[in-house]
């Protein structure tokens, strides 16, 4: 099966809805449509913040999340995968990123969209810092962030770094 | 070779890209952090926990042993956190 | 923490999108928003098909659809919960049904959504007939759907039926 | 007591709902669909294989052993196909 598959780094704003609806407008083999949407919280642990700022490796970003695509679609029964991942300063109530994913069924709309989610943490080389009361922080790594995505670790597969 | 540094890591060194003259016997990623942490109180800062740094090699995620001979750019970053 | 939660079974169409936001609009501590949306496809197996009909059991069908919502919402840290399912004729390319769900963190957001898919199509008393070239037939029951409702099972929970 | 029929068992009993006398000695509804079955041709036809026709007393799913005595409104169907 062929997907068609859309990955996007940019600073504007997407409209999460719309980009998920491309899956699945005009065409009727799609009947599993998942949506995630990242949204800035006003809050990073028990602190207010007051904005994000995203920091991405031009090049790198795109390559990996594309990688990760193509793996989710060699993976599951995809008809069309869409990565919109922003950077820049974002404010709490607006959107970071969405993963959308079509399928004839449930399961691998599921699976491929948390897959994707689980290597975005650990793997996009993107990097939040947060402003704080006191100051910018960087958001640090979550040791569950690369549990979660170890759970998808194939069989013999080798990953160049941990 | 270029060398490029991302989030804390650039914060720390104070500049984004360089272009350096690696001498010879830096053979590894990690070598070139040891060899990188040696160039002034900026780098030692940057580069005083290797073990919490990642590197990419042309774009492409490594360890610290692969060998850097062929590279014409290397990132140095904290672990990611997008998404 | 108390989530909001939305239940509706209606024949008309929804806006999956417009109701999805509703759940993370005017408020910063939703960071995760998932939706599922369900929709009819144009072939069941390898038979095309004109249109499905939705029965379900008015009553029943809310009050299980409840409990499970209730049941998420004990199990993981949700925001908002919303489930819409429609009954009645629904043609090929049309929205069925869809879940959403809003936390802080993905986990608890994918978790409650997955769990209620699994739920949704094994207890919910809704049975679907599609229109094949040969005449209306039932849609069978998967035992698939069965075995990933199984995997959601608390430890010395039990169920009224299986 | 209120029966109530969904999807092919409606199609096959030929009505969606009725209200019957139970008589004494039909205790469960795994004795209610045998009896059922007794019932005409039609009946007999739905409720020829019970062990896949569900159940619910009172709009909760029930297993076959479960008593009818309290019920008000028992109905019978498929297993369900929504989602």
């Amino acid at each position: 099966m062929t997907a068609t598959s859309t990955v996007r780094i940019q600073s504007e704003p997407f409209d999460a809805a719309a980009e998920a609806r491309k899956l699945s407008g005009g065409r009727t083999d799609v009947g599993a449509l998942v949506t995630f949407t990242g949204i800035c919280r006003g809050n990073e642990g028990a602190e207010p913040i007051a904005a994000l700022t995203l920091e991405h490796y031009p090049g790198m970003a795109e390559a990996e999340i594309e990688r990760h695509v193509a793996e989710a679609i060699s993976r599951w029964p995809l008809i069309g995968v869409t990565v919109i991942h922003r950077h820049g300063r974002i404010v709490p109530g607006d959107d970071i990123m969405m993963v959308a994913t079509a399928s004839s069924h449930r399961e691998a709309a599921f699976a491929a969209a948390e897959f994707l989610m689980d290597y975005l943490k650990t793997r996009a080389p993107f990097w939040k810092q947060v402003e704080k009361p006191d100051g910018k922080v960087w958001v640090q790594a979550k040791a569950a962030d690369d549990a979660a995505a170890g759970r998808w670790a194939a069989p013999g597969k080798h990953e160049a770094a941990e | 070779m270029k060398l490029r540094y991302f989030a804390w890591v650039r914060e720390r060194v104070g500049k984004a890209e360089e272009d350096v003259e690696v001498p010879g016997g830096i053979v590894t990623v990690g070598d070139l952090m040891t060899w990188l942490a040696s160039r002034g109180e900026e780098y030692a800062y940057a580069f005083a926990n290797p073990k919490v740094i990642r590197a990419a090699i042309d774009k492409t995620h490594v360890k610290p042993q692969a060998a850097i001979a062929s590279a014409s750019e290397i990132a140095f970053f904290p672990p990611m956190t997008g998404g």
